[in-house]
């Protein structure tokens, strides 16, 4: 995984090749029933933001980039190829010939310009307006002062060229973002907010109908720019489906894919099944589960307090108990993300040194405080696991398991949640890239009143390292910029305003009739499969 | 010297549900001395209960006065009221739903004690033993509970309640209607000792004639929230001066098979007090009545010829008064 | 009393609920295990809950946990959030629902169209928003089932004193001269004892639900403090793979709640005097 | 022959004190055109007994323990309940005490009279509403079309007598049994129902049972009556017989403390102490506590009803001359 | 008849508003920021703020209120902040589920309530007075959601007879209707026995039986029309203690509802949503008193409607 994703960042080249059309003899045809407890919210890709609309809007439109599937790959995909200025400044997209959009209208550069500064424009109320930042002339378009963004021009219908304010090593992926997706600006100024729910795009997939709170029903774009893709004619979300029915109703063969996690209560029995050996595939996920310790409140303003802290913590027990469905974690940055320090050993368990660097810090018996986590299972679970440890080295933490939208509002106040355990809410990364992990929950910028920064950790001087390697965009210092995000995660571990947990592992149930690549079932970024590439054994029959 | 008790136009209507008012009580006049026992008959609705309560201010008036020892009790305020109340008590018509019966009978008895403060615990106990002991209870009969007992007993309880407190007046409605026959003569016969040794005056609201002829100074007659006659109750009897009274007296059903008085039964029924008829409200089952009564409406007034203060309401009461007797 | 041993369902009642008082006030000398302690023998390698049996009698929760020391714990919050909470929400409703019932007037309309207003307000987000802005605690919970609980006893209290307002014995009181507060006290008041009764026993087993919903919610009972129904709710999802989680605590709530309907039952009918008069 | 004959009705309730009879060894017959005054206090018996008659006493508590009920010869109490079902209404017709209780809310006076109807006579639903006009017509109700699509509570307490009454005649039934059916009633109304059942019985030939409290109402309507007293017939006379020289001291008593008009009295006499209650009752006579005229045997044992060959006969040791 | 329904919808109209007005107190008070839910985790403070601003949550609490309810009386419900639909839109799609559910609720509420309540009231104080009492309290004290997973597992899963969960056919409303069904069903049958008690003790079943009617004649024609007043009072209350019932039983079983909704609104603050969804219950409940209301004249006719 790791060695594919460096493999991904090396092939970012000036002329990068296109996509190949699928190569591999899946047939095409048949459909597939994907299950999910919740509703599928707006499928605008300015706007969806949950992990499950998220990867039926990357069917249902394309941007100018995309990842090779099942990888961690950056390739052009709206774009045929782009070029980067020297300054690293300015990027010339060329678009492909002959895409249109599901409603028949041809794709030009000007709809390009028009979706980005879409997100742009605080009408909006896009939940990735923030992305953008490094384009020239987002301040003013995301206060709404100019009418669009100036750092976007099209000199023809096939170019676009977008210049940024500053040099950024992330913009391709911020280009692969859903908030960049290509959008008909005649459809979406008809149906106004609608347009969430009778999107139209130029995706491999097309939204044939969408029965609020019962499923949807998402059809073969015939007109696909990449041949043979997509390889289903069909695929139906059934939502509303609590997750064990839906296992159920797998084990009995009525449904391909579950959308959801497997129910932690039947999990262990499910992967002992050898029934279903094969087709439970495992992958990683750009995930970290982390307790943040308030940097800015007492105790916690002692780093030997915040140390103890990791020392205290058996993450191998706490992986346990999530069935295995993790690994330990010892930095922010997951496995598979580049700039993963493989051969740093992070805090060891060790509940003695613990408790003797509390000594040290002045509280041998420990103190008392509170741990705030959001009440879904299994996150009250791990936060009571975590309870204990600490209460082992003696510190006693009050546990508060509330609504989501309350613990967020408790992190971003200054001098409220001492500590937060960080699951239900945690940081999955929008893209495959390590600075995706510093900005908004490990930066200054993030150590604000509503920030996301739920440390309170603020260090100037990583913060400015963080932006120089932001600015290294030349391919060529490709790894040096790799290993200074390295040394940035590490000194903040130095630093110790989070306990690491684990990285979650995902676990991809698919029936007997669906195949592909083990890897379009972990996709990395889309979850659960990637649609686009899965394909009907029982095609054509 | 004042009157005891002196009821100046008393009125009293409610809203019904339609949206209507009901006059339940519709000007009544009277006056009551000490000592004296004012018996109230007439059919049911016709606004007997509601009079009663009316007096003791427990239903307030929609109009006129109440005036008690010449104390107006509408204008009291309601401290004032409270301890006035010693002096007027009431005895209700159904001894079981009189008594809480979540109380025992000594509490029941001892309430009135207990609300206006007098005496300790102890003297209120020797008090309520007296009590039992006057109403013709046995003396263990404070330990138990309303239910215990039969609807006699349970009348002599409610008795003793409204002469603990040693009262002035003491309204009886219907205090015999549900008893039975040989239990009625007792009770009637205990009121009667009582109002002997202690001195009390009767208002005595009753249906039934023969009861109120046996106890009452003088006899009002109420229909449909009016007076129609109000006499001394040899004379009412002897020389009714309104049909409906004649009526009512001819009605009853005397324990003697040999009495083969006609009936002069009126027909139909009272009409809703809710619409009551023009004129006279009697006039539709009157077999007196003439184009007069259909549209004037007659006032209380004095018999011509009368013994004493014969009042009526009726355009011929001197008329009716020299019909034969309806006792015969 | 004698009444209430005459009729076997309530004796039952009885021995239920005294055995539960008894577990848990003895909870700290029963209970096998600390019930906070997550045992590592206490779940299999793979993370999964040990069933009953062997050293657990009532198995493991998912985080390794005797269920049978926390169930034993457990009962203290649960009959406390039973007794108290709804304790207070009957004494709420029945408070509000006689003076609305006995002064009428605006005050007595002004009560009741709260009522109403209550009535159609959905409990479970009021329990959500209270608790989020007063902040979670034990005692927030048995507040907020106070707060939600009282609407129907008031509704009953009120239709019931309207009636007894209108009693012969209420008029014969105040015909003595009696105050409203002795009216209300001696003459109301005990006779919605009955009433009041019933609802504190039938409204235990929706409490204690209530309870269970909002220590979900991360509202009441603080992990890892166990009340029957955080137990339930920490492992809903285990039905089929582990049982027992549910069944267990389920089936200790029915049965409380179910005990208390009883004895309240057999007790409405012994408190009333017209049935103690039969020796 | 009697239409009607009760023969030694014993009635027993199961208390929780153990069984007790209520009514002991009641025997009278009701003739065709008949009205028989059934008097006695609340508690006496003559409910009971009636309920008895019609079987409608729920057993348990109730119990009938002894004797026969002789319905032209044929004992009801041997009947099944089906059969018993269809003597109900059909041939013995009861009217209660309460008019304003006694009839359905939720249904026309109509659909109840047809309901009667219907029961006993296979007819139509047109021509059992017809019959139903034809019986308010009978029993004094006038308007009868718009009458028979009220409900009760649309009505006077004197008219919903009238309906209960048509109710109970609708099958023309040979006997009916009439507990207090004035009592909840004024007196003016009472006067109007008492004419209409005399009326009817002899229209009729109908026997016609009346439970009362009130000598007055027996007197004046009877043809004979009996006094029951905790639970026995003490006294059956004639009524002028009875009206004029009671032998019991019981019917005495209770005769002279009703207060008559135009006799003023100073004092009404009264019968002293109560009525003992069921399962309370010594050996002898029940009435021997409160009579003046008590005798030890009174307390030993008690009395029986006699002379059994005259048609005034009383249960005392000591009777009035 | 007119007087009285003007009446009363203008109580409910107070009562809705009065609801709404709570309602919107207690989010304003709650400790959490829509505008940051909807921002993300990317977006900088000053999209926060214009997001804040975009949804009017700057401005006082009295002029939110009041622009909601002028949008309310226009129909607009407002949009979800985290789907971004109509609210109206979402509700709609849902009610029917929801509509359906409590439909089967009360369908079997009844059909046990009723005729449990016939047979005890029938055979009262002996065995199956007894079995059936016992029973109806089993139903009244067993937790919801233990009988709809106990349910679920004997009928679904072991037994395989019924869909496990789900939203379609009348065998996936089954078992969530029967759940819901079993607690108001103890409850109607204690209701039912003790009003028929009652009501075979009054004198007019005398007077039916004196006229020669049959013991079920009795029960079912002249028993059951008196004692059921209360029961369709209870009918009334019910909906509104389905709303709250709704959220277990749409959870336990996968039922597509209103209740599910409310839940994940709760969850993610959304406001839009959670008004709507508290609307709807208080409509409900105020149609459901004054329906019962409505109804009650047509079973006693001494019932009027009182303006």
């Amino acid at each position: 995984m790791h060695k594919m994703l460096a493999a991904g960042v090396a092939v970012m080249a000036l002329a990068a090749p296109m996509i190949a059309a699928a190569q591999d003899d899946a047939p095409t045809g048949g459909s597939m029933i994907v299950t999910y407890n919740d509703d599928v919210s707006t499928l605008d890709p300015a706007i969806g933001y949950d992990w499950q609309n998220w990867s039926i809007i990357k069917s249902i439109f394309d941007g100018l980039m995309d990842y090779e599937p099942g990888t961690t790959v950056l390739v052009p995909d709206l774009a045929e190829s782009y070029e980067l200025s020297d300054d690293g400044l300015t990027y010339t997209f060329h678009l492909r010939d002959g895409i249109t959009f599901h409603n028949g209208r041809p794709l030009t550069s000007a709809d390009i310009k028009y979706s980005i500064e879409r997100a742009v424009n605080p009408d909006t109320l896009s939940p990735g307006q923030g992305f953008f930042w490094m384009i020239e002339g987002f301040d003013a378009a995301a206060a709404g002062e100019a009418d669009g963004l100036s750092g976007i021009e099209t000199p023809d219908d096939r170019t676009v060229v977008i210049r940024l304010s500053t040099p950024n090593a992330t913009f391709l992926h911020v280009m692969a973002l859903n908030f960049s997706f290509a959008v008909p600006r005649e459809v979406v100024e008809e149906l106004g907010p609608d347009f969430g729910r009778n999107p139209v795009g130029t995706g491999a997939f097309k939204l044939t109908e969408w029965s609020l709170g019962q499923h949807l029903i998402l059809d073969r774009n015939e007109n696909y720019h990449i041949p043979g893709v997509p390889k289903l004619d069909r695929i139906v979300f059934e939502v509303g489906q609590d997750p064990s029915v839906a296992l159920l109703r797998m084990e009995n063969g009525e449904v391909d894919i579950l959308g959801d996690p497997i129910p932690s209560a039947r999990f262990v029995e499910v992967m002992e099944n050898p029934d279903y050996e094969g087709r439970i595939i495992e992958g990683g996920q750009l995930h970290t589960g982390y307790l943040t310790m308030n940097v800015q409140m007492a105790p916690f303003d002692d780093v030997r307090v915040r140390r103890a802290v990791n020392m205290a913590i058996n993450k191998d027990r706490i992986v346990r108990i999530v069935n295995g469905r993790a690994v330990p974690a010892n930095q922010p940055l997951p496995p598979a993300m580049p700039g993963y320090a493989e051969d740093y050993e992070g805090y060891p368990y060790d509940p003695e040194a613990a408790k003797a660097l509390l000594a040290e810090a002045g509280y041998p018996d420990g103190f008392d405080t509170q741990l705030y986590a959001m009440n879904t299972d299994p996150n009250p679970r791990i936060a009571q696991a975590i309870q204990q440890d600490l209460a082992a080295v003696g510190i006693r933490a009050e546990l508060l398991t509330l609504a989501q939208s309350t613990v967020i509002d408790a992190g971003g106040q200054p001098n409220t949640a001492p500590m937060i355990w960080s699951g239900g809410m945690g940081w999955i990364a929008d893209f495959p890239d390590p600075s995706n992990f510093y900005g908004p929950i490990l930066g200054c910028g993030g150590a604000v009143q509503g920030g996301w920064n739920w440390a309170w950790y603020c260090n100037e001087e990583l913060d400015a390292k963080a932006a120089e390697a932001d600015a290294m965009t030349d391919p060529a210092r490709g790894e040096e910029r790799i290993a200074l995000w390295r040394d940035i995660y590490l000194q903040i571990m130095e630093d110790a305003p989070w306990a690491p947990i684990f990285n979650e592992q995902r676990f991809t149930f698919r029936s007997e009739r669906i195949g592909g690549e083990d890897s379009y079932f972990v996709d990395p970024v889309h979850i659960p499969v990637n649609y686009d590439h899965v394909h009907a054994l029982d095609a054509g029959q | 010297m004042t009157p005891l008790l002196e009821v100046i136009g008393l009125e009293r209507s409610f809203p019904t549900r339609e949206g209507g008012r009901i006059r339940a009580v519709d000007g009544v006049d009277f006056t009551l001395s000490r000592g004296e026992t004012l018996g109230v008959v007439g059919e049911s609705g016709c606004g007997k209960s509601t009079l009663a309560r009316l007096i003791l201010q427990l239903v307030p008036p929609t109009a006129g006065q109440v005036l008690f020892e010449g104390e107006d009790l509408a204008r009291l305020p309601a401290a004032a009221l409270r301890r006035r109340r010693r002096d007027l008590q009431i005895v209700f018509q159904d001894p079981f739903a009189s008594l809480d019966p979540r109380l025992r009978i000594e509490s029941i008895i001892a309430e009135p004690l207990i609300i206006h403060g007098i005496g300790t615990r102890e003297e209120r106990r020797r008090t309520v033993a007296t009590l039992l002991e006057r109403v013709g209870l046995p003396p263990d009969a404070g330990r138990r509970y309303p239910h215990e007992f039969s609807g006699g007993q349970r009348q002599r309880v409610g008795i003793a309640r409204a002469i603990a407190l040693r009262p002035k007046l003491v309204i009886a409605d219907e205090p015999v209607s549900a008893l039975d026959v040989s239990i009625r003569a007792q009770i009637l016969n205990l009121l009667a000792d009582l109002k002997a040794d202690l001195g009390l005056s009767y208002i005595f609201i009753s249906h039934d004639l023969s009861v109120v002829e046996h106890v009452s100074d003088r006899v009002a007659v109420m229909y449909l929230g009016r007076f129609v006659e109000l006499a001394d109750a040899q004379t009412l009897y002897a020389r009714p001066a309104h049909p409906y009274t004649r009526a009512l007296i001819s009605a009853i059903p005397q324990p003697d098979p040999s009495d083969r008085r006609a009936r002069l039964v009126p027909p139909g029924e009272p009409p809703s007090p809710e619409h009551p008829p023009p004129g006279c409200r009697f006039h539709p089952r009157c077999p007196h009545a003439r184009d007069v009564c259909r549209e004037q409406t007659p006032a209380l007034r004095r018999v011509e010829g009368g013994q004493g203060t014969h009042l009526a309401a009726c355009h011929f009461a001197e008329e009716i008064a020299a019909l034969p007797s309806p006792t015969g | 009393m004698r009444l209430i041993l005459r009729s076997p369902t309530a004796v039952a009642g009885l021995i239920v609920i005294g055995a539960t008082i008894l577990v848990a006030v003895l909870a700290p000398w029963l209970a096998p295990y600390d019930y906070r302690e997550q045992l590592f023998e206490g779940l299999t390698l793979e993370g999964a809950p040990l069933p009953p049996g062997g050293d657990f009698v009532f198995g493991t929760d998912t985080l390794g946990r005797d269920l049978l020391s926390r169930m034993m714990y457990g009962a203290r919050t649960s009959l406390i959030v039973g007794v108290v909470s709804n304790g207070a929400a009957v004494l709420i409703g029945t408070l509000l629902g006689a003076i609305a019932g006995y002064v009428r007037g605006w005050l007595g309309t002004a009560i009741m169209r709260f009522t109403d207003l209550m009535m159609a307000f959905p409990a479970l987000l009021l329990a959500i928003a209270l608790a989020a802005i007063i902040g979670p605690s034990f005692w927030i919970v048995a507040l907020v089932i106070a707060l939600v609980n009282w609407v129907q006893v008031a509704r009953v209290v009120y239709t019931e004193t309207t009636a007894l307002a209108e009693r012969e014995y209420v008029e014969a009181a105040r015909a003595l001269g009696a105050h409203h507060l002795r009216i209300v006290g001696v003459h109301i008041l005990p006779h919605l004892v009955p009433t009041m009764l019933v609802w504190a026993t039938l409204g235990i087993s929706t409490t204690v639900l209530l309870e269970a919903t909002l220590s979900f919610l991360g509202i009441g009972v603080r992990p890892p403090e166990p009340s029957w129904g955080n137990i339930i709710f920490e492992s809903q999802s285990y039905f089929t793979s582990a049982p027992w989680l549910v069944f267990i605590p389920g089936v200790a709530i029915l049965l409380l709640a179910l005990s208390f309907n009883l004895v309240g039952d057999a007790l409405r009918d012994a408190l009333d005097p017209t049935q103690r008069g039969r020796r | 022959m009697s239409r009607l004959s009760v023969e030694e009705l014993t009635v027993g309730f199961n208390t929780d004190h153990g069984p007790v009879d209520v009514v002991e060894g009641v025997s009278f017959a009701l003739d065709s055109g008949a009205m028989l005054g059934l008097v006695g206090e609340s508690g006496c018996g003559k409910s009971v007994t009636a309920m008895a008659v019609m079987r409608l006493l729920a057993t348990p508590p109730a119990r009938i323990a002894g004797g026969r009920v002789l319905l032209d010869g044929v004992d009801l109490l041997r009947l099944s309940e089906a059969q018993m079902r269809r003597v109900r209404g059909d041939r013995i017709g009861m009217i209660f005490q309460e008019p304003m209780t006694s009839l359905n809310p939720t249904y026309t006076v109509g659909s109840q009279l047809v309901e009667a109807i219907r029961l006993h006579r296979p007819v139509g639903r047109r021509e059992a509403w017809a019959q139903a006009g034809a019986l308010l017509e009978q029993v004094g109700i006038g308007a009868v079309r718009r009458r028979l699509g009220q409900y009760p509570h649309e009505l006077s307490g004197g008219l919903r007598q009238r309906v209960m009454i048509a109710m109970a005649i609708a099958c023309s039934p040979a006997v009916v049994i009439a507990d207090e059916p004035t009592t909840a009633l004024d007196v003016t109304i009472q006067a109007q129902i008492m004419e209409l059942l005399d009326a009817l019985r002899r229209e009729k030939g109908m026997g016609l049972l009346l439970i009362t409290h009130d000598l007055g109402l027996v007197a004046r309507y009877c043809d004979s009556v009996i006094v029951m007293y905790a639970g026995r017939i003490v006294e059956r006379a004639p009524v002028k017989t009875l009206f004029a020289a009671p032998r019991h001291p019981y019917t005495h008593g209770l005769l002279a403390s009703i207060p008559r008009l135009g006799r003023q009295q100073e004092r009404l006499p009264s019968i002293r102490g109560m009525v003992p209650s069921p399962g309370l009752r010594g050996a002898g006579c029940a009435f021997a506590d409160r009579c003046d005229r008590a005798v030890a045997a009174c307390r030993a044992e008690v009395p029986p009803l006699g002379p059994a060959d005259s048609d005034h006969g009383f249960a005392c040791w000591n009777p009035l001359p | 008849m007119a007087a009285f329904l003007a009446r009363r919808l203008g109580q409910a109209v107070l009562i809705v508003a009065g609801i709404t007005l709570i309602t919107f107190l207690l989010m304003y008070l709650i400790p959490a920021d829509p505008a940051r839910m909807i921002a993300g985790r990317n977006a900088p403070q000053s999209t926060v703020e214009s997001i804040r601003q975009q949804l009017g949550l700057d401005r006082p609490i009295v002029e939110q209120y009041l622009i909601y309810l002028s949008n309310l009386l226009q129909g607009d419900l407002g949009r979800s902040y985290m789907q971004r639909t109509e609210v109206g839109e979402l509700l709609w799609s849902r009610l029917p589920a929801t509509l359906e559910l409590m439909a089967g609720g009360i369908f079997f509420e009844l059909l046990i309530g009723i005729p449990a309540g016939l047979a005890a009231a029938a055979y009262r104080g002996r065995l199956p007075d007894r079995v059936i009492m016992v029973a109806a309290f089993v139903g009244v004290s067993a937790p919801q959601f233990l009988v709809g997973i106990l349910l679920l597992y004997v009928f679904a899963v072991e037994l395989d007879w019924l869909p496990l969960r789900g939203y379609g056919g009348l065998d996936n409303l089954l078992l969530p209707a029967l759940t819901l069904g079993i607690l108001g069903g103890g409850w109607y049958a204690r209701m039912m026995r003790s009003s028929m008690v009652d009501v075979l003790r009054r004198d007019y079943i005398r007077t039916a039986r004196a006229k020669g009617a049959g013991a079920g004649r009795i029960l079912v024609v002249h028993g059951l029309r008196n004692a059921i007043l209360p029961i369709v009072a209870m009918i009334g209350l019910d909906i509104g203690i389905f709303m709250s019932g709704v959220v277990v039983v749409e959870s336990v079983f996968g039922w597509p509802g209103i209740g599910q909704l409310a839940w994940q609104a709760i969850q993610r603050l959304d406001i839009p949503i959670i008004m709507g969804v508290t609307l709807i219950a208080a409509l409900a409940i105020v149609l459901g008193n004054l329906l019962a209301d409505m109804v009650a004249p047509l079973i006693d006719p001494r019932i009027r409607l009182r303006a």
